[in-house]
């Protein structure tokens, strides 16, 4: 146990570090931050001051290492355009997405789940059907215009719920469900085959002839099985969440790390991308050893070896 | 090391204290650990002659056909192929002499491809003679493992299991090598269709001359077909002899019990009670000094502690401190 | 008493997009108390299914019915799910082919061996689990009390099968169905499995029906057997009748394929019936076995073959008449 | 009542694989669906030049905002109306589905040899190889993709050119995932060992005896990869990242609709739906495809 | 709400930094002339200078100002301000190291020094036409808090003299303001509204949604077919106003590879005819914009409408072309951040002669780095003067050998020059002629149209916009 956790923080450090890389690249493609730091009116002179200032001058694998030795302290440098600490940014906004991506994961789930069972129950019927197409229909719905006629119905057309914002739990129903329904057919279908495979096991058949009731044979010994695999695909829709928060956090005005994290590009700045590129990749790493663990502690064949 | 005679011309295969271990994980959170399932084989086979490698499941029988076939790598010790290392062969050198058959016609059929093809690949790769021969190349091999000419375009599932083994073999033999490692041909068909394959398995040994390591669980088969029988435990050969002497005075006690296994189609014989525990020990740790003393019904003293040294008895090579004692006694 | 199984007339069908797959063609069988019934036959010729069907559990698109399906006087066809849920596991238990996917892997052995008798019996934990660990005992597990923490994967598959065993006996049931229970075990642990079945079932007085396709396993442990191919008993009698005088041309095939150490001739040519079995998709006439029968004739084609009774439960299914089946078996032997 | 003729013992047992499939994916409402929408998006986009009623890039300022043909305002002039800038809407909906397409192919194949290579070369070789592989993946899977190709797009402009090469990049992540699981289920396969007992080399057999027998996955993953391109690039047209405009992409379309969302609601609807039964075309026919090689339905 | 005495208003973009030396931004110009006064103010009617925090100000020598500091005048954490804060600020504001980027209001201070009791002498490096409305720009900042907190607490607890105080601070997200009770009698007047709360809100159909449901109060920018149809619904008041901002095609008359066609006076000119200027504005640009034709807003000083005009004429752009060598029109990029309905339709309209515009659609920084680089061929830019209403403010920008200088014509860098050193208003009307044009008749630049600004507002809401882009929201009242 301790040896696999060291392990994967080895891999989760080289994850970061190649990461880093590549967010570090980015600044190769950049060219000059320094304008963009000045601003629209400043003159020559100021953007020198700032290129020393900033160390722009120095050889990108300096810069490189000298940044690296400051994130390893947790230090992700300054903001080119707020002019405070990364940081301190990230953290200010990461609790609304963080938020925001678990209310979505759970609506997912609490959607999927019941679906998926339900589906696998009964193959071919009503049900089943309504969930396949509903599965179908949610992964062809671009997230971006899907939330703009959202905004269009219920923020317009029929004033009901806000479409900007995150002060109260209300505006956080359509970034919600916008951000959330592009997880539930994954989820779903992963429960309904999972639970398909499961009901089709030699031991539910074993389960069925000790005369168990349909009930015990459905819940106890199948989903337990089938539930195992949709932690992990959880968990990785989760962090795939991080990448979908950006365009909704844009549309609806929430300032969570995606909104920052889009403004930061246009804005080139870099620092603030670099610091929440590393920072949604150590998330996912974080959440899919989380999932691995949970997985372990579900399922006996990984917790006692 | 075995007690077969030794004559002038070099047994056709030979394997020298062969070993292979793998690093397996146990649990997630766990290292890894070695895994010995081959573990010190030294074996003979003369030309013409059917070695039969019997052994429970898990034992290594396997492992050690694959390092046979060069699909493995062995740990340590060597193939010999009529005395020459086969590590001085090429992979394509090997496939000449040796092929194999495996258990389950059902994956050892690559279902992309057509009968035709499947039988022609090795003639293919070695670019054996012209192209445009092959096909009546193949098509005799056809009609020596009963398959008629009509499936030479079809799939494989179009065909029955019966079926598939036959082109399995046909493939085996039609590079005419001289060695052929059945791995339990015959386990996954029904008795109807084993007993056709046994039959074919016969009539091209005489008719190609050829050279079969046979691995098996049913015992009755392996007496039926083998000239000679190795009998393996956790990746060791116990006992080895010929055939007649091996079914008529086994001399390992897990050979015994095998034997006492056997159930042959005679009412009223009633189910022998082999006295073996019921666990086949975990490979990953083997009990120590004879791997078998945990099961074995005639334990001593000594066999916790050392294990065994293989023995050569009235014939039969055997590795079982029963026998030191009775050599001592003598 | 009436006979603690009877079984008249079984049909199986399993509706396809190819048409009705008829698995099961109407087979009739008795169990009594403390016997032993072996099905036999080749792969797919409908043991299963036989079994799943009295057991009700068979795949939900299969279509049962019968004449006559009755346990213990009870008639199976009628009685409702819950019903029958309770019969099942209680007096009638079963036991899998593959001991190694057939325990949940979720679960502890004990749990799962606790929670048949929890399921049908109103008793404590503690009650429930000093059964399992009596009943582990008696299948030959040592530590049993140790055991019951374990989960299936810590267990191999010799040890999965006695807990199956262990599982079935849990309610002390009146009829055991084994479907190939040693199948995918090594011939050790297959011996000393069946050994085991058999005496348990001897001490508590069970009827079993054991499912196999091992002549081996039939004539070592039947009362009874049951020939079955394609979806028919093609051959009924007791262990002796049927071993010593086959009557059915496929019977009598089967026992040539097998060698028989000390008495096949090593290295000669073993008998062997050439073909393979019959599609039983959509509506079938005349003998299923004529295509790979040496003595098949005309009428064979378009006679629907009865069962010939030649003594209570001696039956086989075959035109030729007895002598004349006789008269073939010595001929090849 | 017919009697069947029972099958002698050599008689081939059942049609080819080839009829087999074709009757599946015949049989498939899903795949035929899919098909039917999918093929004719295709046809309008192949046929765009000869369909397209106007000059996709002919602006009319005049002609501004001019409403669908069933709304009151609108003419057969203009069926779906014009844009903002006076363009004929039908006709860059038309042209833009050539783009979209485009992206949604030239990306999944790009990513599809990326993914491909790595995810057999994993599977097949395992070991060092695998272990670099898996890590890579982990950590493409680790950068959200929008987020990634968002930045390098802001980084190197926005063209055509250079979003597919960032989506091919970035999107084989999947590709490797599937074929490095279906190469190791293969490759434990007998018949690669009986290959390899034959002699045949290691290049050999992965081209033919691994690849044709993990291209069903294949196609799947690649079915289901076009869509997730299309939808990505529609998501950084949207965000205004995606291709250059005058080109219509339907992404960019709904992009520059977004203004009009509140009062000319049309214009982001239209593009929105033909996005959607796009992606619903694709989707239908990776998941009908799955269904239909999926080995229990084989057999 | 009217209700709650709180002005609800909504910019699309995140304000970096509320300390106003350290943003450059548009919001922060505003934020700035809300929190802190400067010494002197210039009224947006009249145009005329009046005394804030200086009661008074004596022009010493072109280059020297002396300052008499009004007295009682209040810091928002209660402190008074003196001649020490005015002192201090100056010369913060000079200091080389300081780090602040609002360069180009301040780059002209030498230093301040105290000469009495509450008058201070400030010093310019050089002599320059502008430095009351420089000084309107600078805010007075109290020495001693600053001295405490430095920038960074200024941004997050800023302090100043202004109608109205921050309250809250959440950066880039929302802002809350407090009308400043001990606001002193100024001549910007007290604030009327109690509160104004300002979120960002970055998707313009939330800002209008929003708005619509009272949610909030005031929005600006919003697009002109939105402005006209949100009109219509009556639910909301639009007004539409002018701005300095001006948009411009630079075309690079000297960079880019020896055979660069824009090297070529006619082709620039060529490009001048094509575009069919007013018919953008008419169509799509719309409210009161108007085409302009010289490198200037109209009303700012010194701007000038006599120059060489450009009027559309294809035909003319083709024959031009022709002569140029380029009878088939040519390639190239165009470099734009902003407007992209009016830049493609600029686009067209240069297609329409032959030439094939590739558009490259990028971030205002990027352009400009490739700008500056001499990459861009032809860019599609505008510029907002920094709201101050004098061609100093753009010419020498462009023009006058600085870094965004493209054009390199050292006969409008010394005109440009000469100006900027004198104080004599009608000689720098004459030269800025003079290099108005010059660049017409070049042809450095297509001027476009001065831009407009919609402003969406609740219909309780009372408020008069600014040519110069600063919505002064003391001024604004509920009806
Ligand atoms: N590639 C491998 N990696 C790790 N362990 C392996 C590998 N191949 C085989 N083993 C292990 O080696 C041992 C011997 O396996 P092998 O397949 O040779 O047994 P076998 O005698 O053929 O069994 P069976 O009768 O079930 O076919 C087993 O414990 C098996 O789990
Ligand atoms: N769920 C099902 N759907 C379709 N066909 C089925 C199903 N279950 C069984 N069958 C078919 O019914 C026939 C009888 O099956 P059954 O499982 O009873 O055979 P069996 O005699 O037990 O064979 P084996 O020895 O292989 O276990 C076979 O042809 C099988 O293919
Ligand atoms: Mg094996
Ligand atoms: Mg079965």
């Amino acid at each position: 146990m301790l040896i696999y956790t060291a392990k994967r923080l080895i891999v989760a450090l080289l994850v970061a570090l190649t990461i880093s890389l590549i967010s570090f690249g980015l600044l190769f493609l950049s060219g000059d931050p320094a304008t963009t730091i000045a601003g629209e009116s400043a003159d020559d002179a100021a953007i020198q001051a700032i290129r020393v200032q900033y160390g722009f001058d120095r050889p990108i694998h300096e810069q490189y290492f000298a940044w690296v030795g400051r994130a390893l302290q947790g230090d992700f440098g300054t903001s080119f355009y707020f002019k405070v600490p990364v940081t301190h940014l990230i953290f200010e906004r990461l609790p609304v997405t963080l938020g925001l991506g678990l209310s979505a994961i759970l609506f997912a789930i609490i959607l999927s789940i019941p679906l998926g069972v339900l589906a696998a129950r009964y193959p071919n019927s009503m049900i089943d059907r309504l969930a396949l197409t509903m599965s179908v229909m949610g992964q062809a719905l671009p997230s971006f215009w899907f939330a703009l006629l959202l905004i269009m119905v219920f923020s317009f057309m029929y004033p009901l719920l806000p479409p900007s914002g995150s002060e109260s739990w209300v505006h956080f129903i359509m970034p919600t469900i916008v951000l959330g329904y592009y997880a539930t057919p994954a989820i779903m279908r992963l429960t309904r085959t999972g639970m398909l495979e499961v009901l089709g096991a030699d031991y539910i058949r074993t389960a069925r002839a000790k005369g168990l009731k349909p009930r015990t044979v459905l819940f106890k010994h199948a989903l337990r099985n089938a539930i195992i695999p949709v932690v992990s695909l959880s968990a990785v829709q989760l962090g795939f969440m991080l990448g979908g928060s950006i365009v909704v956090e844009t549309i609806f005005a929430l300032h969570g790390t995606g909104y920052l994290a889009w403004e930061s590009i246009r804005r080139y700045d870099l620092p603030t991308v670099q610091a929440i590129l590393l920072v949604f990749s150590l998330i996912y790493i974080v959440l899919t050893f989380l999932a691995d663990l949970l997985n372990a502690w579900l399922d006996p064949r990984i917790r006692v070896g | 090391m075995t007690a077969t005679t030794t004559s002038a011309i070099p047994p056709v295969l030979e394997t020298r204290d062969l070993h292979c271990t793998f690093q397996v994980r146990q649990g997630m959170f766990k290292p890894k650990k070695p895994l010995h399932a081959v573990n010190g084989v030294s074996l003979k086979v003369n030309k013409g002659d059917v070695l039969g490698l019997v052994g429970e499941s898990g034992c290594g029988k396997s492992t050690f056909a694959r390092i046979l076939l060069g699909l493995q790598a062995p740990t340590s010790g060597d193939v010999r192929i009529d005395g020459q290392a086969t590590t001085a062969f090429t992979r394509k050198q090997i496939a000449r002499r040796i092929q194999p058959i495996f258990q389950d016609p059902y994956s050892s059929l690559n279902p992309r491809k057509t009968i035709g093809t499947i039988i022609t690949l090795p003639l293919s790769v070695h670019g054996v003679g012209d192209p445009s021969e092959w096909r009546g190349k193949v098509e005799r091999m056809m009609d020596l493992c009963g398959l008629p000419k009509r499936v030479y375009d079809s799939y494989p599932n179009q065909l029955s299991g019966g079926q598939r083994q036959r082109v399995a073999i046909a493939r085996a033999l039609v590079m005419q090598p001289e060695v052929v490692i059945c791995d339990e041909p015959t386990s996954a068909l029904d008795v109807s269709v084993q007993s056709q394959i046994l039959n074919l398995l016969q009539d091209l040994r005489g008719e190609l001359g050829l050279t079969y390591v046979l691995i098996s669980h049913n015992l009755a088969v392996v007496e039926h077909m083998a000239t000679s029988v190795a009998v393996m435990y956790l990746g060791r050969i116990v006992e080895q002899s010929d055939t007649d002497t091996l079914f008529r005075a086994p001399k390992h006690p897990y050979t015994e019990a095998l034997l006492a296994s056997v159930l042959t189609p005679e009412p009223g014989k009633g189910v022998p009670d082999a006295q073996l525990g019921a666990t086949f020990p975990n490979p990953i740790n083997p009990p120590s000094g004879c791997t078998f003393h945990t099961r074995c019904p005639k334990v001593m003293d000594v066999c916790r502690q050392v294990a065994p040294r293989p023995l050569s008895v009235d014939g039969s090579s055997v590795e079982c401190h029963l026998h030191d004692a009775q050599r001592n006694a003598a | 008493m009436a006979a603690l199984l009877e079984v008249e007339n079984l049909r199986v069908d399993i509706p396809l997009a190819a048409g009705t797959l008829h698995a099961v063609r109407g087979i009739s069988f008795q169990v009594e108390r403390g016997e032993t019934l072996c099905i036999v036959g080749e792969s797919g010729c409908g043991k299963s299914l036989t079994s799943l069907s009295i057991m009700d559990l068979l795949p939900p698109k299969a279509i049962r019915s019968a004449d006559k399906l009755a346990f213990d006087g009870i008639d199976l066809s009628r009685v409702g799910q819950s019903q029958m849920s309770d019969i099942r596991g209680d007096r009638m238990a079963m036991i899998f082919q593959e001991p190694m996917t057939s325990l949940n892997p979720a679960y502890t052995i004990g749990n799962q061996l606790e929670e048949a008798l929890l399921r049908h019996r109103k008793v404590s934990r503690k009650e429930a689990r000093d059964r399992a660990i009596h009943l582990l005992e008696k299948v030959g597990i040592t530590a049993a009390a140790s055991r019951l923490g374990q989960y299936p994967h810590q267990l191999s598959g010799g040890l999965r099968q006695r807990v199956m065993i262990a599982m079935a006996l849990m309610c002390g049931p009146e009829l055991i169905l084994a479907d190939e229970p040693t199948t995918a075990l090594d011939v050790t642990i297959q011996a000393q499995i069946l050994h085991l079945m058999i005496e348990l079932q001897k001490e508590f007085g069970m009827g079993m029906i054991l499912i196999t396709h091992d002549l081996g396993i039939v004539a070592r442990v039947a009362d009874k057997v049951a020939v079955m191919y394609a979806g028919q008993i093609v051959e009924s009698g007791t262990v002796n009748e049927v071993f010593e005088n086959p009557m059915h041309p496929y019977t009598q095939g089967l026992l040539r394929c097998i060698p028989v150490p000390g008495k096949t001739q090593r290295g000669a040519h073993l008998g062997s019936i050439p073909g393979i079995v019959p599609s039983l998709i959509g509506d079938i006439q005349g003998c299923a076995f004529r295509n790979r029968c040496g003595y098949a004739f005309e009428d064979c084609t378009r006679v629907d073959v009865p069962l010939t009774e030649i003594a209570p439960g001696r039956g086989y299914r075959c035109l030729l008449s007895a002598e004349q089946c006789i008269e073939n078996a010595k001929e090849v032997a | 009542m017919a009697a069947i003729t029972i099958p002698a013992a050599e008689d081939i047992v059942g049609p080819t694989p080839g009829q087999r499939l074709r009757k599946r994916i015949l049989g498939h409402r899903g795949v035929m669906i899919g098909a039917v929408i999918l093929g004719f998006i295709l046809l309008v986009a192949l046929l765009a030049p000869l369909l397209a009623p106007h000059d996709p890039y002919a602006q009319s300022l005049g002609n501004r905002l001019v409403p669908p043909v069933w709304t009151d305002a609108g003419s057969w002039e203009h069926p779906l109306g014009t844009d903002g800038l006076g363009r004929d809407y039908l006709s860059r909906l038309m042209y833009g589905a050539q783009i979209s397409l485009f992206i949604g192919f030239a990306t999944a194949l790009i990513s599809g040899i990326i993914g491909t290579v790595m995810g057999v070369a994993a599977g097949y070789f395992g070991g060092r190889v695998d272990l670099v592989v898996t890590f890579l993946i982990t950590c493409r899977l680790s950068m959200p993709v929008i987020l990634v190709s968002l930045a390098v797009v802001a980084m190197l402009g926005n063209s055509l050119t250079i979003v597919v090469t960032v989506l091919g990049v970035l999107l084989w992540d999947r590709y490797a995932v599937v074929m490095r699981s279906a190469t190791m289920q293969v490759r434990s396969l007998d018949y690669v060992a009986a290959a390899s007992a034959a002699g045949c080399s290691t290049w050999r057999i992965l081209v033919s005896e691994i690849l044709p027998n993990v291209m069903n996955p294949l196609i799947v993953v690649a079915t289901l990869e076009v869509a997730h391109a299309v939808l990505l690039e529609a998501a950084l047209s949207f965000l205004g990242l995606g291709v250059q405009p005058p080109l219509p992409s339907w992404g960019l379309m709904i992009s520059e609709g977004k203004d009009y969302l509140l009062f000319e609601a049309w214009l982001i609807t239209i593009p929105g739906v033909c996005l959607f039964a796009l992606l619903l075309a694709i989707n239908l026919l990776g998941d009908g495809v799955r269904d239909v090689t999926a080995p229990e339905n084989r057999s | 709400g009217k209700a709650d005495d709180t002005l609800n208003i909504a910019w699309d973009v995140e304000v970096p930094n509320v300390n106003m030396y350290f943003d450059t931004s548009r919001n922060g110009v505003i934020i700035a002339h809300h929190v802190w006064d400067g010494l002197v103010w210039r009224d947006p009617a009249s145009g005329e200078f009046k005394p804030l925090i200086a009661s008074s100000w004596n022009i010493v020598d072109d280059k020297t100002i002396e300052v008499e500091i009004r007295k009682g005048v209040k810091f928002h954490n209660g402190a008074t301000l003196t001649a020490d804060d005015v002192v201090y600020t100056y010369n913060y504001l000079a200091r080389p190291d300081n780090g602040i980027l609002n360069r180009n209001y301040t780059s002209w201070i030498e230093k301040a020094e105290k000469v009495g009791d509450n008058k201070v002498r400030i010093t310019a490096k050089s002599t320059n036409p502008l430095i009351l409305l420089y000084m309107v720009e600078i805010g007075i900042y109290p020495q001693k808090y600053y001295e405490e907190v430095g920038p960074e607490g200024m941004g997050l607890k800023p302090v100043g003299t202004g109608p109205y105080k921050i309250t809250s601070v959440d950066p880039g997200k929302r802002l809350e303001f407090e009308a400043f009770a001990d606001y002193y009698d100024s001549p910007k007047g007290k604030a009327k509204i109690k509160k104004i709360v300002q979120r960002t809100i970055p998707e313009m159909n939330t800002q209008v949604v929003e708005l619509a449901s009272g949610r909030l109060d005031w929005i600006w920018r919003v697009a002109q077919d939105q402005a006209d149809r949100l009109e219509k619904t009556g639910r909301v008041q639009v007004i539409n106003a002018n701005t300095m901002r001006v948009g411009y095609l630079h075309l690079n008359a000297v960079g880019g590879p020896e055979d660069s066609p824009l090297r070529k006076l006619k082709v620039r000119q060529a490009i001048n005819h094509a575009i069919n200027l007013e018919g953008i504005v008419k169509n799509l640009v719309r409210g009161s914009s108007q085409v302009i034709h010289s490198a200037c807003y109209p009303e700012q000083f010194g701007c000038t409408d006599d120059v060489q005009k450009y009027p559309y004429d294809p035909a003319k752009a083709k024959q031009l072309l022709a002569e140029a060598g380029y009878p088939n029109g040519f390639t190239t990029a165009f470099y734009a951040y902003r407007d992209r309905a009016q830049n493609e339709a600029m686009m067209s309209d240069l297609a329409a002669v032959g030439i094939k515009a590739e558009l490259r659609y990028g971030q205002y920084a990027a352009t400009r780095d490739a700008l500056r680089k001499g990459e861009v061929p032809i860019a599609s830019l505008t510029w907002g003067s920094n709201s101050i209403p004098d061609v100093d403010a753009i010419l020498p920008v462009f023009f006058g050998g600085l870094p965004d200088d493209m054009s390199k014509d050292e006969e409008v860098q010394g005109w440009l020059q000469a100006a900027r050193s004198t104080l004599d208003q009608e000689k720098r009307k004459e030269l800025y002629k003079k290099a108005l044009q010059k660049i017409a008749a070049q042809a450095y630049w297509v001027p476009t149209w001065t831009y407009t600004t919609n402003y969406a507002i609740s219909n309780d809401l009372d408020f008069k916009p600014t040519a110069d882009e600063i919505p002064r929201f003391w001024t604004a009242s509920w009806k």
